[in-house]
């Protein structure tokens, strides 16, 4: 058995420790378009903020394609898949037999067409290693930067290169920061606690005109900066599988299997869309647990397991300047609150079920309520109240008690 | 100090010759088999049991006693004249021995108990045998029954046991079975009647060993009636033997699985039956086990039989040849009177060797 | 494999555990100078209401959330016992917002912290289990 | 008013530099000695309130409590102890018996104590346990007088109904409710990995332990608490208590306040109620008596139970047993003056019965002279505390012991003797439920078993020196035993040796 999996990041690992569960013997090939043993990009950030070295980002030791023996090809990218052949072309020519295929090539960031981009000469995004090192490279004490997009990426981004003591000033579209993972409230504090540290933002504005070193918004202001970083988004890189017919929409389809809807093509990580469980809808998950997990089942069921992976829900733990907010699912249904000055929570169930949560602050055991959500446990089995308070596994039933703490079936 | 005033407790040499088929033979041999073991004795103590040896009084109960004097023989004559009709007394034949010192009266009387009496006393006659006995040992001051069974007798006394032998001219008895014992006792009172074979009827016992057991055994057995006077191992044993024997009606073999019962786990081992009865025979005789080493030589009439402890801690070995058999602590004692043997073995612990005579009684 | 297993039944919510544990992880022979006026952040935590007691540590689960979801590969699995690399560790908490248990919390240094069984500390016997004067926590292999 | 003050008699001891204010001792205490002071983040004690039970010396991680002996005193003088001066106070006030747990405390003979064992040396071997078997197996019941033979002249089984024990030590009767459920539980499951026997008490058994029947004495006394026809048939043995070594003459009585939902149920009395056992069974007037109510035990169980009938060892011990004996019973069980209870009235406790030596000597001995030891077996209690203690009673006559005090004591019991304030913080002497749970049975029942294994081993290693390798032959083997100390009337009542002689 060949397997080759196009990417080299969490789902490919994810893919390799799996297929190694069940097959020591098949090949592995590993085809990524940079050049470094496989690192964990959202790590990046923390480079730049010294809390980590490129050495300790690697995602999995030195030795790890060594012990999983997997052939790694470095910089090459994979232009095109024939699904009749089973092989994948690359950009040097040469074909890439398979005969179980993974795509778990990943999102990229998404630059919007502003007018005068082309002027700008220290211009970035924001996902990759050599991102963060070619944005490292320019800055210096009081540089001036300009962060569009007051997302995931834009923040932590702000917060990395907050080391260099530069002035930071973001910009979004939207009225409020991480809009995306916080309600209202939650970003308000969140925006007081960046602006305590030193960012400034421009929310609900967008950028009409830039030069090399001005940024003018909609309402006329003029932002000088001297280096920009564009973080507005990522988009998933599926036009591999779109290209030769596969189902695609802004991610790849997959199944719970992480089946593609071509044979022996498997797709995982953030170039995919799936079922997130708290709503119920399909969604691209872009994120590194969900894309390990995906590459995970897809290594299962590539080497001849039969695993269903179906228990994808968004999900986000960041920290920003020392303040730490976990959100897990969706926020809809009714709502249960809890703040003071240093601490917000929210959870939002609906129909006998914990959909999603919002934790600002004290984080502590989040994961009990992660677990009622992707468990779709029912709310009525416990003490809801008492969970809400206080998430612990007290709130469980006796016997559910025995069987996590005692092992008893 | 004498005898019975403390417990004794004494190290030894036995041996025993038995003639299946009854063949009656001299005590010669016995005394030459016991003589070879004279490392094992001390001087303090030697004796002799001879069954068959009084085959024209054989319905008579051969009482031997020594007399530590004339008013103490006069007292015991008086109370045996009460209760048996005698048929026969005399002294007993001894010659002079040098090693052999301050014998006491030795006297002899076959005896049969008056049958006025005997009714009078609801006993058998065996179990009012006992009781004369018991009676005349424990409150006749200076006379002491040292044999007390049919067609055989006991011969004891201070010394070397063939000293002993030639001293009673042991040479001159004929009989089917003979038993000896070399006594070597720890402490010394050197009484007569402390020295082995302990009797009881026609049961007797040499025995060399000390049991661990003894004081558990002797406080059930002496609840049984019978009275421990000389605080001796053997004599103990012997009581047992005559309670479990007589009294309870156990068998030979029965018996050797109360007093060197089996180990549990040995017992737990056996078949159901065999399981059931040796664990009935532990349980309800328990206090009759014996423990701590022994090798014993039983005489009783019409057969022997040669028992160890059960963790064979005392030496004892066994031969054939023809239809005699030989016990002793040490093979030379039987290799001195018969060296052909057709088979030599060393019984395991526990288990009994017992003979008889072929077709029963003598 | 064996884990440490914890029986509410026998629990007396006398916190000893969370002491023990927290005693294991430092370096001292002495207890009373080891956690003198300290407060204690140890890998075990009691759960207690009304009545009802008992101790929660990392389960070491075949399945583990918190290794799978980690970003930086510091949450390994060996030999059935999850461990914690602090000098990878970011702290970016997706442990514990992965951890079903609860099991796994922010320690002082940034770092996460959680049971490993006391493998690095005090040679694989978890202190825990040994300070537990109830049997309410125990070690051992159990069939599952 | 002011003369009712007594000052504490223990005082703890906190070692602030060890203290890391954990708390542990004022969650364990459940007499609520040690306490926290928020404000000051620092432990301080009552000591008015503790008990010296030592849970929180016990559990304290950092070693940094200890209990001592108040050395407060009274002007006493060897009459006038403080002892007795304190309980004319604590009666001036109250007006009432004063009340006690566990065994007589005061400073009587120990004859065990002024016994020693013999060994084998030279003239005959010494046996080692290591090496050779040792066995520690007894039966108790009535031996046969007589033994019976089939047609085929096979002995016929004709042993009345027998108790089979692996050593001789039972676990004595601890009823349900003066002990825990987990206690209970522990004798219970301790007695059946052991292969010996617990005793339920008189408050009947709960239905959760019926399951160890074949491990159970179930006790009917004089209040027959619980007693029923299952009760009696889930036994592998039946005691009559006519009395308690601790309290001789007095009947007992657990308070209302012990008698939860499982304790009425077990001893069929209504929630909340005082179970009262009268002094005298009221069935039971005289000997005669007794014989019936053997019999309708026997009668109730189709004669498949050996019955022992359980008596304080009183001064005419010898000749109760003896008509004990010929009443039909198979075993008769003597309790010792030191024996332990839950609650007895103090003057009880301390000054009436007689030592459990001189009891089953004499006992021992009677039955002997009567020619009816066989009849009953003998089990005796009130202090047996070592394995040699074990040893030397078997040498001095008896087939078995019980142990009820050394039971707990391996439990956790401290001996702190408040059994009666149903505070128990070892869980043992307790009903409260958040302090019965601390006696974890998983725990308790494998430190009985290490006892007792202990025990055994220890048993093996006097009888080897002795040169005995199996316990029937230690039974009543008062050879093996040698008084110190010990006058001339006392020797002979034990029926020993001085040493020396």
């Amino acid at each position: 058995m060949k397997y080759v999996i196009i990417g080299n990041s969490a789902a490919a690992v994810g893919a390799v420790e799996a297929i190694r569960k069940n097959d020591r013997e098949g090949r592995i090939v590993i085809i990524s378009n940079e050049s470094y043993h496989t690192y964990s990009r959202p790590l990046i950030s923390y480079l730049l903020l010294g809390k980590t070295d490129e050495n300790k980002m690697k995602y999995r030791s030195d030795s790890f394609y060594s012990e999983n023996g997997c052939e790694l090809m470095l910089n090459k990218t994979a232009v095109r898949i024939d699904p009749d052949k089973k092989t994948v072309l690359l950009d040097d020519g040469q074909n890439v037999s398979y005969d179980r295929l993974l795509i778990a090539t990943g999102s990229s960031p998404f630059v919007p067409p502003v007018k005068g981009l082309e002027k700008v000469k220290n211009k970035f995004t924001f996902t990759t290693l050599d991102d963060a090192k070619r944005l490292e490279s320019v800055l210096e004490e009081n540089t001036k930067v300009l962060i569009v997009g007051a997302g995931l990426i834009g923040l932590k981004c702000a917060e990395g290169i907050s080391r260099k003591k530069v002035e930071t000033v973001c910009i979004d579209l939207s009225t409020r920061v991480l809009s995306s993972i916080l309600d209202e409230e939650g970003s308000e504090i969140i925006k007081r606690h960046l602006e305590n540290n030193n960012i400034s933002f421009f929310l609900n504005h967008q950028i009409i005109e830039l030069s090399e070193n001005t940024a003018i918004l909609d309402d006329n202001t003029e932002i000088p900066f001297d280096v920009l970083v564009m973080a507005v988004g990522v988009r998933p890189n599926i036009s591999l599988l779109k290209d030769i017919g596969g189902k695609t929409n802004r991610g790849i389809v997959i199944d719970e299997r992480c089946r593609t809807s071509i044979p022996d093509i498997y797709a995982a990580g953030d170039c995919c869309e799936c079922i997130d469980v708290s709503s119920g809808e399909m969604r691209v998950m872009a994120l590194l647990p969900n894309a390990y997990m995906q590459g995970e089942c897809a290594g299962m069921n590539m080497s001849g397991a039969d695993y269903v992976f179906d228990k994808a829900i968004p999900m986000n733990a960041i920290g920003l300047f020392g303040k730490h907010i976990i959100t897990a699912g969706t926020y809809a249904g009714d709502v249960y609150y809890e703040a003071d000055q240093e601490n917000y929570k929210k959870l939002f169930y609906s129909n006998n079920k914990l959909n999603g949560y919002i934790l600002i602050g004290n984080i502590e055991k989040a994961g009990i309520y992660t677990s009622l959500i992707r468990e779709r446990t029912p709310l009525d089995t416990l003490d809801f109240d008492l969970i809400c308070k206080v998430p612990g596994l007290m709130a469980f039933s006796k016997e559910e008690r025995a069987c996590k703490l005692g092992g008893i079936a | 100090m004498r005898e019975g005033m403390f417990r004794n407790i004494s190290g030894c040499a036995i041996s025993g010759i038995f003639s299946k088929s009854g063949k009656r033979f001299s005590g010669k041999s016995i005394i030459d088999s016991i003589a070879v073991m004279h490392e094992r004795s001390n001087g303090l103590g030697g004796g002799f049991a001879a069954y068959g040896i009084y085959p024209e009084y054989k319905d008579y109960y051969a009482f031997h006693i020594f007399y530590e004097s004339k008013s103490a023989k006069k007292e015991c004559e008086e109370f045996i004249e009460e209760h048996f009709d005698i048929i026969n007394l005399s002294k007993i034949p001894t010659r002079k021995v040098p090693a052999i010192k301050d014998e006491p009266l030795i006297w002899r009387y076959f005896v049969t108990p008056l049958p006025t009496k005997l009714a009078d006393s609801q006993l058998d006659d065996k179990e009012f045998v006992v009781k004369c006995v018991f009676r005349i040992n424990t409150r006749i001051d200076g006379a002491y029954v040292f044999s007390s069974g049919k067609n055989m007798g006991v011969f004891k006394a201070v010394g070397f046991p063939e000293d002993v032998g030639r001293f009673y001219r042991l040479e001159e008895y004929e009989g089917y079975c003979f038993t000896a014992h070399g006594r070597y006792p720890t402490n010394t009172p050197g009484w007569w009647g402390g020295a082995h074979p302990f009797s009881l009827l026609d049961y007797t016992v040499v025995h060399n060993g000390e049991i661990s057991s003894y004081d558990a055994n002797r406080r059930t057995i002496e609840m049984y009636g019978y009275k421990c006077t000389l605080k001796t191992d053997t004599e103990v044993i012997a009581y047992i033997f005559d309670y479990l024997h007589r009294k309870i009606g156990l068998t030979l073999k029965e018996i050797c699985s109360v007093i060197a019962a089996p180990f549990w786990s040995t017992i737990e081992s056996k078949p159901q039956k065999e399981r059931e009865e040796l664990e009935y025979l532990r349980n309800a005789f328990a206090s009759l086990l014996i423990t701590g080493p022994f090798s014993i030589i039983v005489g009783f009439e019409g057969g022997m039989m040669a028992l160890n402890d059960r963790l064979k801690l005392r030496s004892m070995v066994c031969g054939e040849k023809d239809d005699m058999f030989y016990a002793a602590s040490e093979e030379a004692a039987i290799r001195v009177i018969q060296n052909d043997l057709d088979r030599i073995w060393s019984p395991r612990g526990g288990e009994g060797v017992i003979v008889t005579l072929e077709g029963g009684k003598a | 494999m064996k884990r440490v297993y914890v029986n509410e039944k026998w629990c007396l919510g006398c916190h000893l555990c969370e002491y023990y544990c927290a005693f294991a992880s430092t370096n001292e022979k002495d207890m009373a100078r080891a956690l003198k006026d300290i407060r204690i952040h140890p890998r075990i935590r009691i759960e207690e209401k009304d009545g009802i007691s008992f101790a929660v540590s990392c389960r070491h689960c075949d399945e583990p959330l918190c290794v799978k979801g980690c970003i930086t590969g510091a949450l390994t699995r060996k030999d059935g016992i999850i461990t914690i690399d602090r000098n990878r560790c970011i702290g970016c908490y997706t442990c514990i917002l992965s951890c079903p248990f609860g099991a796994v919390s922010p320690s002082e240094d940034g770092a996460i912290q959680k049971c490993e069984l006391c493998i690095k500390t005090a040679g694989g016997t978890p202190k825990c289990v040994e300070g537990c004067p109830n049997g309410a926590i125990v070690f051992e292999e159990r069939g599952e | 008013m002011a003369v009712e003050y007594i000052y504490p008699d223990y005082e703890i001891v906190r070692d602030y530099d060890r203290c890391i204010v954990c708390r542990v001792c004022e969650r364990q205490c459940a007499n609520e000695a040690h306490e926290y002071l928020s404000d000051k983040n620092k432990m301080v004690a009552d000591n008015a309130k503790c008990v010296n039970c030592h849970r929180c010396v016990s559990l304290c991680p950092t070693r940094a409590l200890k209990i001592v002996k108040s050395d407060h005193t009274f002007k006493e003088n060897a009459n006038w102890t403080g002892k007795s001066i304190k309980e004319i106070y604590k009666q001036a006030g109250s007006g009432g018996v004063l009340l006690s747990s566990m065994g007589n405390p005061e400073n009587y003979p120990v004859y065990f104590d002024k016994i020693l064992l013999n060994a084998s040396q030279v003239t005959n071997p010494s046996i080692d346990p290591l090496r050779e078997p040792m066995e520690t197996r007894v039966y108790l019941g009535a031996k046969p007088e007589r033994i019976e033979r089939d047609e085929k002249g096979r002995l016929i089984n004709n042993l009345k109904p027998q108790l089979k024990l692996s050593m001789p030590v039972m676990f004595s009767a601890m009823s349900y409710g003066s002990i825990s459920y987990n206690a209970h539980e522990s004798l219970a499951r301790a007695a059946t990995e052991l292969g010996i026997l617990y005793n339920t008490g008189e408050g009947g058994l709960h239905e959760d332990f019926y399951k160890y029947g074949k491990n159970t004495i179930v006790q009917v006394a004089s209040g027959r608490f619980g007693v029923h026809k299952k009760y009696l048939e889930s036994s592998a043995a039946i005691e009559i208590k006519m009395g308690q070594g601790a309290k001789p003459g007095i009947g007992g009585h657990l308070p209302g306040t012990k008698v939860g939902e499982d304790i009425s149920k077990t001893r069929m009395i209504p929630v909340g109620t005082d179970a009262i056992s009268p002094a005298p069974h009221h069935d039971i007037y005289s000997i005669e008596d007794l014989r019936q109510l053997v019999y309708s035990l026997k009668e109730a169980t189709g004669y498949t139970k050996p019955v022992i009938v359980k008596i304080a060892a009183v001064h005419n011990v010898a000749l109760i047993a003896s008509g004990i004996a010929r009443s039909g019973a198979d075993i008769i069980a003597i309790d010792g003056f030191r024996g332990g209870t839950g609650a007895a009235p103090t003057r009880i406790r301390d000054h009436v019965g007689i030592p459990i030596e001189l009891a089953l000597a004499s006992v021992d001995q009677r039955l002997r002279d009567e020619g009816i030891r066989n009849n009953v077996s003998i089990v005796v209690a009130g202090s047996i505390r070592s394995s040699a203690d074990v040893v030397k009673a078997v040498a001095l006559g008896a087939d078995a012991v019980y142990i009820g005090t050394a039971a707990l004591i391996a439990l956790g019991c401290h001996l702190c003797r408040s059994c009666h304030t149903g505070k128990c913080n070892w869980g043992i002497a307790t009903q409260r439920e958040d302090l019965v749970k601390r006696l974890n049975p998983n725990l308790g029942y494998k430190r009985l078993v290490n006892l007792m294994n202990a025990w055994k081993h220890e048993i093996k290693e006097m009888m080897g020196g002795m040169g005995i390798n199996s316990i029937e032959s230690l039974k009543g083997n008062r050879l093996m035993l040698r008084g110190v100390g010990l006058n001339e009337k006392e020797l002979q009542i034990l029926g020993i040796k001085h040493a020396g002689e």
